[in-house]
């Protein structure tokens, strides 16, 4: 059988209902959560890039360029976020982030 | 003019006694008021002369009143005979009763207050007389008893002067009931309430219906009907009568005035108004004949043997409305008038008498502590025995009697001649006058024969009373000798031209003259049960005074039963009080705040439960918020791919 | 400079980009600074705001679009750039005192606000769905780092990190559903998409659905409708209330614009289903707003289950797919955008000697202590509960009116009874405020921020008097909307 | 074709275990390294897409940057890794069965339904049909900085708030680190440089008030 | 400026808001002041407005002293009156110079904004009664809620704050539903202007809809029974003033509202409505004056009472017929007469005892006979005895009921027995008996204020009971076109027993719908 679009975007599901299975089963370490995301944007650039090559169309590829771009300086604030919270709390147990609620 | 002058006069004492009392004094208020009510008095004689005698009629329209839509009702004076010898009775009586009070309640400090009452209630009364329109009646049947109210609790530290003036007030609105839904059925039929359109239109509507609480009823019996309902309350008829004899908290004038002579007769002058429309509904005045017969009977009984010298004198005077109610029953409104205009003066005396005798007994008014007053009140005593002998209707037929033989006579021949079923109404009137006689004469002698009962003290210093009181008794006592002497104009050969349109009699409604002819015993039979009365009263009082507690305690529970006046205060306090305080309260409590209040609290606490389920969902963790987003991702694609996908 | 005037509708956004920097590099150059002890980086800031807001009155309104539509300027963005840059100013002026005694006005604040601000003006011009996934990631990135920026502190930081998860997971859903709709339709233009979702039938149309779907709850993250929402009361409360006010005014119009234009320029052609889920998100939120703030203790976590409720109302105009609709929730957020400024600036004038105080007992007996601060947060909480003659009451009438006009009953129906159980927290503050004796004593509200408390309370009363500019403009921009939308379809 | 399709498999095959494996690893240094394992393999994907500049900036910026900072800040953090799993079973069903049915629906979009109108019409590169020979990242230079300089300038400022995020949010200014200012050096008086304290008897220099903790 | 072309209306609407301003800026110690400058502001408010009765033309049906502004496609502003509502603003503008002077000595902290309060509510009851514009009225409907919010609220009784919520989150309720119903009225009709939506036709299914949003909000504010607990709560929680506003004038909204928008403009509906509302109105009499007689709390007893009363203006509304109507605009008015000098008179003692309880009262005629005089006749207006202006109302109410619904009527004339009873019973505890209780020994009789502030109310509920003309005169053409344009619209009148003639053929049937 010859490869598809369906195929690649099975793929990109695949990482991204993994993506969000890595939040109902992460509840330890945030940066898990992070990396969760990081397959779920992954997923969205496979997608683009499949659309983009079946449709014979540059524009997805560019918008994958500028996720990557965007994903990048994401991952550095998260990252930043992470560890200034860490330094005030001394944790960065999922568990722990809920001083807050109600 | 003088017709305003009458009514108004009485207002104009009221307003001045009631506004300025502080300013002139309780002498003042006195005087300003009484003079102002012998003015008033004095013209209503010259106007029932002029009306009675001169036929003369007015209608004076004074201001508008209520207008709205087809309903157009005006301050206005309809003067007639009836309104005349109203006038008469009224202001009459009110101004001796003004000049008995100087004396009576001569210790009273709110005196003023009293005597603005007093003019007050006539005004009211007055206005009630000469009413034009139905509503104004009602202003006028109102007003009299919101004076009523006020008199009756003018001791208004005592509770149970507070407690009757309630009643009075409260049971005279059940009856008002009636009455203003009678008023309201007239302006739904006739689109009207002045009496000349009603008068009219009545005759074209008789037995038609109309839809009455769902049911198809006869329009005038189920109005008349209604009206009489007010009556019943104004007029302590059987079942709203429990209010008269408690009003005698009230000081004695009062009851005088109002218990005697024009108040409790609204009720009967009312009948005799409405007369075109009563004789249109022969079911509704065969009501007013059991009503009356019955009262006339029951409150005779309970009359017997009460204790409180007023309170004998009120049932008695509940009994003798019933005479007047039986009169206009079987379509006799003469005579029914005529009585009240003779009951009027006999009731007022006996009234008055005994207010001298209660002054004299310094408020004493069981009957039980008295007893051998005659020496010392000989001509309260006198005036009493007057009263009491135009009461029983003293008298012999066909030559000569007391003013109360000539009218009530008249109403019991009126009653055999009518031809109730069984001639019930005659029997219960022959047997309440022979009640009458005991309770009368029984009066008498406890209260001025025999040994006295009263304790030394009050009985050594019992005396008579000052002129001013004793004054218009001699006046009441001359009108209760002669009254009887207007019976020729009231319901005799010269009735049709006396009443003019007054009164209306239908076309089959020869009663005046079916009276005279009834048979001799029919005729003797009150006398006899008059003479009968006498003797049983002066065997169980003077000859033999052992044989009245004999007989209570052999029949204690007959006894029993009418010393608590048939038990109906009992009963309503059971059926209608109690309930609807408790009612009231259940409502309250239950209704409003346990389930009206109970559902909006509980929506509150509903809400709120809500609340902190909603919050729940906020745990803080922030998975548990990466759930929530996703499940609604979840929940949004599934419902597109499954349900939203077709449209 | 030929060369630029071609790019004269994006002027604003330039210049404010530009004065970010600028204000950056001058923090860098004057390093002798200690924090919070600024050179005036706030008042420049607001400077530059101003001057961004004067260039787009200075625009005619026209519509014009740049760079192959991925930049719209039209009426529509005039208004709401203008409502963004009043709000971003106005929440700076008035929290400028509060930053610098808390020691975090700094430049880089500055910047990152500014930057922000870019952001939101990004997307409410966006004509394309890389544009709007820049903007948006802008914008969000600022707000980020704004929001941990009290670094000493773990609420900021917690608030940062949670609004930061949350947000990401958000920005990965809008992405997929982004490259979704690009598959399914073979071009990222709204304008593009809408022709080639109106020329398909209806089954043809669901991948795009759900790529919609998708999409929508990343803005919906944004505007934080429920279930979407979950973010907001925590970084409310935790983020520094400067910065809460910023977040609660400025940023929620701006992805409520991207939203609006969104949904109405790319997807006509499938109006039926995305007004089913706004319908559905404005229920949710209103409910939810309503019940949820009923139990709250401190003020700013009440505003936020408030701004919540707001955001369902504001919805109502969306889900009508009508001129009128959109009119209404412009009139709807602008009203409601003054009056979030003007409660927040009374919640940072509660401060007492030992510092800010964020809990609603604290303002026991408010009114007899500073009778003008109670009566401008009552009148303003009045006003949020919809209770005429105030502003909020005209904002409710317009998306309530739209409603009944498109037939939504339902909707309405819900959405004013929850207004009732709405009005029940609004009442509870004043109730505090008015009818409680006073516990604590608040020090003088500063200058700065009273004005701006005026200017709300002035604006939420007085409103009445003078309603029709705001509206017309509004309408106007509503208009400008529509008829692109119109011609687009043809 | 085959060839094709061969690697098609392997990529996506690896790519989707090491994807499960970075939710699931124990350890999340191990995590991370699944992530770049993952990372790769996508990178193959794209290559097979012809999407050769794509590949190489995911392996370069991602692998190399993003990739690495996370394992950095990891290790850096240094966490307790003992219980990670802790919990992890007591959410499964729910995502088990969110994901699932998320995953389903996905799948049977993009199985059973139809393409829009432009797809699949066209399989090939899309350089190819930009009308002229160029390799992949030529292609995309010459749209960047021309059609799309709006995004690229927008990306610009994107970056930049990362950046000055990440320095606001990170950078520490240690109180008792001393640095150098010229300028108040320079600016030193005799006023400001010294200061005279009286000393009460028994008292201390230090005001009690200021007394540190 | 020329007298006749003045914007009366809105000079009489804004001096209050003027006057308030005026306190507002003055500074705050000036407690004095700011009593003046309300009393002032009030009394010549009430002087302008005699200005409207005067040159009011009782012959025309339309409205009168009409003025317009545009200002926005959903609300216009424009004000009249007409025979229906003038007499409203006339009452609210006589009744705030007395509730300023009741307030002059009692109300010692927080003058000034208790001032603001009542002149702001002044204007919104003013605005309430004079707007012709629907979405105009709603604003002053509602607008009304906050003035009142506070005024119980700051200065109300103990259990103030249950109080409150409940009256505002009840109002409110109600009024958001007639808010849409008021929106679908414009998107049909195009318009918010009254005088236009009152000759426009809605089809009968949106009428019923109308109605029904409508109702909910008007019967919570009149209040009928079951919605009614909110005002014994708020009444008695309220200062004396709020007691007085809110029963004479705030209550009278929802009666308005029944005759200016559900009667005219929904007439089908109203039609079809009748008996439930003929249901309401009966129960409302019958049960709150039962549960008024329960009462220990003489501020409650009147409050319930006020229920009672208010029962028989729907049911005077909903008969259709001009007695009925012109009965229940009379009803009202008596009752912002009386029911605010019983409050006002319940305030007296309260001041002095600072207690309701009905059981710490007794035998006060002793020590205050000229109280006792004035609750007298309060009282029995509120009894509704004839020669006050409490009969006038409920007599022509019954008597229109009568005819439509003898059931109704015979139900409803039930309540006069009843009212008998808990005023006389209420009376009898606090004015008669011995004055036994130790701290009644002091008290002192009427003020001068107190008489001057009592006096008026007094008077006009006994010359309004002898002569009704001149409200019953300027409502008759205007309550004769609004019956007309009913009977017009549902094609037959409202009575059952017409006069005089008893159909033979069963009676027509209501219109078919």
């Amino acid at each position: 059988m010859t490869i598809g679009l369906s195929h690649y975007l099975t793929v990109a599901a695949c990482l991204f209902t993994l993506g969000m299975l890595g939040i109902f089963l992460n509840r330890k370490n945030v940066i898990v959560i992070l990396m969760s995301i990081e397959l779920m944007l992954l997923a969205v650039n496979i997608n683009l890039v499949a659309f983009s090559y079946y449709l014979g169309d540059l524009v997805g590829q560019v918008f994958a360029l500028f996720n990557l771009t965007v994903a990048a300086a994401e991952a550095a604030i998260g990252l930043a976020i992470v560890v200034v919270y860490f330094r005030n709390r001394g944790s960065i147990a999922v568990e722990d982030i809920n001083m807050m609620k109600g | 003019m003088i017709y305003s002058a009458i009514v108004f006069l009485p207002a104009i004492g009221c307003l001045i006694a009631g506004l300025f009392g502080r300013v002139i004094g309780a002498r003042g208020s006195e005087l300003v008021t009484t003079s102002l009510l012998i003015v008033s008095c004095v013209l209503s004689w010259i106007v029932f002369w002029r009306v009675g005698f001169e036929h003369e009629t007015a209608r004076v329209v004074i201001e508008r009143w209520i207008t709205s839509g087809e309903l157009d009702i005006s301050w206005a004076f309809r003067i007639d005979t009836l309104t005349a010898v109203m006038f008469v009775v009224v202001t009459t009586v009110s101004a001796l009763v003004h000049i008995y009070s100087i004396g009576y309640m001569h210790e009273d400090p709110a005196r003023p207050w009293f005597f603005a009452y007093l003019s007050g209630f006539t005004f009211a009364m007055l206005m009630l007389v000469t009413a034009d329109n139905l509503a104004q009646m009602f202003f006028g049947w109102e007003g009299v008893g919101l004076f009523s109210y006020l008199l009756i609790g003018f001791w208004y530290t005592k509770p149970e002067a507070n407690a009757a003036a309630i009643k009075a007030f409260v049971v005279n609105r059940v009856g008002d009931f009636g009455f203003a839904l009678g008023i309201f059925g007239l302006f739904a039929v006739f689109r009207t309430i002045n009496l000349d359109q009603v008068f009219d239109g009545a005759g074209g509507v008789a037995g038609q219906t109309f839809e009455f609480l769902g049911y198809q009823v006869d329009i005038l019996t189920t109005l008349c009907l209604l009206l009489f309902m007010g009556a019943m309350g104004k007029s302590a008829q059987f079942l709203l009568h429990t209010w008269l004899p408690d009003a005698m908290e009230g000081p004695t004038p009062v009851s005088a005035l109002i218990h005697a002579a024009t108040m409790v007769t609204a009720g009967v002058f009312m009948v005799a108004r409405l007369s075109p429309i009563f004789e249109h509904a022969p079911v509704a005045l065969d009501f007013v004949i059991l009503i009356g017969s019955i009262t006339a009977f029951f409150a005779a009984t309970i009359g017997l043997v009460q204790n409180d010298i007023k309170r004998v004198i009120a049932y008695s005077t509940c009994s003798q409305l019933g005479y007047m109610f039986v009169a206009c029953g079987v379509g006799a409104y003469q005579a029914g008038v005529f009585h009240l205009f003779t009951h009027a003066f006999f009731k007022a005396l006996l009234f008055l008498g005994a207010g001298s005798v209660i002054h004299a007994m310094h408020h004493e008014q069981d009957m039980r502590k008295m007893g051998g007053l005659m020496p010392k009140l000989q001509f309260t005593w006198a005036m009493m025995l007057i009263g009491t002998l135009a009461l029983t209707g003293f008298g012999i037929p066909h030559l000569a009697g007391f003013s109360g033989f000539y009218s009530k006579d008249a109403i019991i021949e009126a009653s055999f001649a009518a031809h109730t079923a069984g001639n019930y109404a005659f029997w219960a009137l022959v047997i309440a006058a022979l009640l009458t006689s005991i309770y009368s004469w029984r009066l008498m002698f406890m209260t001025f024969h025999g040994k006295t009962r009263a304790d030394h003290h009050t009985f050594d210093h019992a005396h008579e009373s000052p002129p001013i009181m004793l004054f218009p008794l001699s006046v009441l006592a001359f009108g209760a000798v002669v009254a009887g002497a207007a019976m020729p104009f009231f319901i005799g050969e010269g009735q049709h031209e006396f009443w003019g349109k007054a009164i209306f009699n239908g076309e089959h409604n020869h009663i005046l003259h079916a009276m005279h002819e009834i048979p001799a015993w029919a005729v003797w039979s009150p006398t006899v049960a008059m003479a009968a009365g006498f003797v049983i009263a002066y065997i169980g009082y003077i000859w033999a005074p052992s044989i009245p507690g004999a007989l209570a305690n052999t029949f204690r529970p007959l006894y029993l039963f009418l010393l608590n006046k048939w038990y109906f205060d009992e009963l309503y306090n059971a059926i209608f009080v109690k309930p609807t305080f408790w009612l009231g309260n259940f409502l309250w409590k239950v209704g409003d705040i346990k389930i009206i209040n109970g559902l909006i609290d509980g929506t509150a606490a509903g809400v709120y439960a809500v609340t902190q389920r909603a919050v729940r969902i906020q745990t803080g963790y922030v998975y548990h918020y990466a759930f929530v987003m996703l499940i609604g991702v979840a929940l949004l694609v599934t419902y597109f791919m499954f349900m939203g996908g077709p449209h | 400079m030929q060369a630029f005037v071609g790019y004269a509708p994006m002027l604003p956004e330039i210049v404010i980009a530009i004065g970010a920097m600028a204000i950056l590099m001058l923090g860098v150059f004057r390093k002798d600074v200690t924090p919070g002890e600024d050179f005036g980086s706030g008042w420049l800031t607001v400077m530059v705001l101003i001057i961004g807001g004067a260039l787009i009155l200075n625009g005619d309104g026209a519509r014009e679009a740049l760079f192959d539509g991925a930049f719209i300027s039209d009426a529509f963005s005039r208004f709401s750039k203008l409502l963004i840059l009043g709000a971003a100013a106005l929440v700076l002026v008035m929290s400028l005192d509060t930053l610098s005694r808390e020691k975090l006005l700094s430049p880089e604040i500055c910047v990152l606000m500014l930057l922000a601000v870019v952001g939101m003006m990004l997307m409410v011009s966006a004509g394309n769905l890389i544009a709007l996934f820049l903007g948006l990631e802008l914008q969000s990135l600022a707000l980020y780092v704004i929001a941990a920026i009290d670094r000493s502190k773990v609420r900021s930081s917690e608030a940062g990190l949670k609004y930061f998860v949350l947000g990401s997971l958000s920005s990965g859903m809008l992405l997929y559903g982004a490259s979704l709709i690009y598959g399914f339709t073979g071009s990222i233009d709204f304008s593009v998409i809408a022709t080639v979702a109106q020329g398909q039938p209806a089954t043809q149309n669901i991948g795009l659905i759900v790529g919609l779907v998708f999409l929508m709850v990343g803005l919906a993250f944004k505007i934080s409708a429920v279930p979407f929402h979950m973010w907001t009361p925590d970084v409310y409360e935790g983020a520094p209330t400067p910065v809460t006010a910023f977040f609660a005014a400025a940023p929620k119009l701006a992805a409520f614009s991207l939203l609006v234009r969104t949904l109405l320029m790319g997807f006509p052609g499938i109006a039926t289903q995305w007004q089913q889920i706004i319908v559905f998100l404005s229920i949710a939120s209103m409910v939810l707003g309503a019940f949820a703030a009923i139990g709250q203790k401190n003020i700013k976590r009440l505003m936020a289950y408030s701004s919540i409720g707001h955001v369902g109302y504001a919805l109502i105009g969306l889900a009508t797919n009508s001129e009128a609709g959109t009119q209404a929730l412009l009139v709807y957020l602008a009203i409601y955008i003054v009056m979030t400024i003007g409660a927040f600036a009374c919640i940072l004038s509660m401060r007492t000697a030992d510092g800010p105080v964020e809990d609603i007992d604290s303002l026991s007996g408010l009114a007899n202590k500073n009778l003008g601060m109670a009566f401008v947060l009552a009148m303003i909480f009045f006003s949020m509960a919809g209770i005429p003659p105030l502003a909020g009451f005209f904002a409710k009438l317009y998306v309530f009116g739209a409603a009944m006009k498109s037939g939504l009953y339902t909707l309405a129906i819900i959405g004013v009874l929850s207004s009732v159980v709405g009005a029940y927290y609004y009442l509870r503050v004043v109730k505090v405020m008015f009818f409680d004796e006073s516990k604590v004593t608040f020090l003088p509200v500063v200058r700065s921020t009273g004005v701006v408390m005026t200017l709300a309370g002035a604006f939420v009363l007085l409103f009445v008097v003078i309603p029709s500019p705001l509206v017309d403009a509004a309408l106007e921009a509503a208009r400008s909307l529509h008829v692109a939308t119109a011609a687009a379809a043809r | 074709m085959a060839l094709t399709a061969g690697f098609f498999y392997l990529f996506a095959a690896l790519a989707v275990a090491s994807a499960a494996m970075v939710i699931m690893a124990k350890n999340p240094v191990h995590a991370v390294l699944f992530l770049i394992l993952t990372f790769f393999n996508a990178a193959g994907l794209f290559v097979l897409l012809g999407a050769e500049f794509l590949a190489m900036l995911l392996v370069i910026v991602y692998v190399g940057a993003v990739a690495v900072l996370f394992l950095f800040v990891v290790m850096m953090l240094d966490v307790d890794f003992a219980e990670l799993r802790a919990g992890f079973v007591k959410n499964a069903p729910v995502g088990l069965i969110v994901g699932g049915v998320v995953l389903f629906e996905l799948i049977a979009l993009f199985v059973s339904r139809g393409f829009g109108v432009g797809l699949a019409q066209n399989p090939g590169a899309p350089v190819a049909q930009m009308g002229r020979e160029a390799s992949n990242t030529q292609a995309l230079g010459l749209v960047l900085y021309t059609k799309y300089v709006f995004f690229f300038e927008v990306a610009g400022l994107v970056l930049l708030v990362a950046m000055v995020g990440a320095i606001v949010l990170t950078l520490q200014h240690k109180a008792n680190v001393r640095r150098q200012s010229i300028a108040k050096q320079v600016a030193r008086t005799p006023a400001t440089g010294v200061e005279v304290v009286k000393v009460p008897s028994g008292g201390s220099v230090i005001p009690a008030a200021e007394g540190r903790s | 400026m020329d007298l006749a072309s003045a914007p009366i209306l809105s000079i009489v609407m804004f001096m209050p808001l003027v006057g308030a301003l005026l306190i507002g800026v003055l500074n705050a110690e000036a407690k004095g002041n700011a009593r003046w400058i309300a009393l002032y502001t009030t009394v010549i408010t009430f002087l302008i407005s005699i200005v409207i009765w005067v040159k009011f033309d009782p012959t025309t049906a339309g409205f009168q002293f009409v003025e317009e502004r545009a200002l926005l496609d959903v609300m216009k502003f424009k004000l009249g009156v007409d025979g229906i509502s003038m007499l409203f603003v006339i009452l609210t503008t006589f009744l705030m110079p007395l509730v300023i002077l009741q307030s002059w000595k009692v109300i010692d902290h927080r003058v000034k904004e208790y001032m603001i309060a009542f002149l702001v509510l002044e204007t919104l009851m003013i605005g309430v009664f004079c707007a012709l514009d629907l979405v105009l009225f709603y604003v002053f409907f509602e607008g009304g809620l906050i003035p009142m919010f506070l005024i119980i609220g700051i200065w109300g009784g103990a259990n103030r704050i249950y109080a409150t919520f409940k009256f505002f989150l009840y109002t409110l309720l109600g009024s958001v539903l007639m808010l849409l119903g008021v929106l679908a009225m414009y998107w049909h009709a195009g318009t918010t202007d009254i005088t236009t939506l009152l000759t426009y036709k809605f089809p009968y299914d949106m009428q019923w809809w109308l109605w029904l949003a409508f109702f909910a909000s008007f019967a919570v504010k009149l209040p009928m029974w079951p919605v009614h607990t909110w005002l014994p709560d708020a009444h008695v929680e309220a200062p004396t003033g709020g007691s007085v506003i809110l029963a004479a004038v705030l209550l009278k909204m929802g009666g308005y509202g029944f005759l200016r928008f559900s009667v005219p403009m929904f007439p089908l509906a109203s039609d079809y409505f009748a008996p439930m509302m003929f249901a309401l109105s009966v129960i409302a009499i019958i049960y709150t004056s039962l549960v008024a007689l329960a009462q220990t709390d003489i501020k409650k007893l009147i409050a319930y009472s006020s229920v009672a009363h208010m029962g028989f203006v729907t049911l005077g509304i909903f008969t259709f017929s001009t007695q009925g109507t012109e009965g229940a605009i009379f009803q009202m008015l008596s009752h912002g007469i009386i029911s605010a000098g019983l409050f006002l008179c319940v305030g007296v003692i309260y001041d002095r005892m600072h207690t309701r309880e009905i059981a710490a009262y007794g035998g006060l005629v002793e020590r205050m006979p000229i109280y006792a005089v004035f609750f007298m006749v309060l009282t029995m207006g509120n009894v509704g005895l004839p020669g006050t202006s409490g009969f006038i109302g409920e007599f022509l109410t019954l008597m229109a009921a009568f005819k439509v619904n003898t059931w109704v009527a015979f139900l409803a004339t039930s309540g006069i027995i009843l009212s008998a009873a808990y005023a006389l019973y209420l009376y009898r505890r606090v004015i008669y008996g011995a004055l036994v209780k130790p701290a009644l020994k002091t008290i002192q009789d009427l003020s001068p204020r107190e008489i001057g502030i009592l006096a008026p109310l007094v008077a006009l509920t006994i010359l309004f009971g002898f002569y009704p003309a001149p409200i019953l005169d300027v409502t008759a053409v205007s309550v004769k076109k609004l019956v007309s344009s009913y009977e017009a619209a549902v094609g037959t009148p409202a009575a059952k027993i017409q006069p005089a003639v008893i159909p033979a053929q069963p009676a027509p049937q209501p219109a078919q719908h």
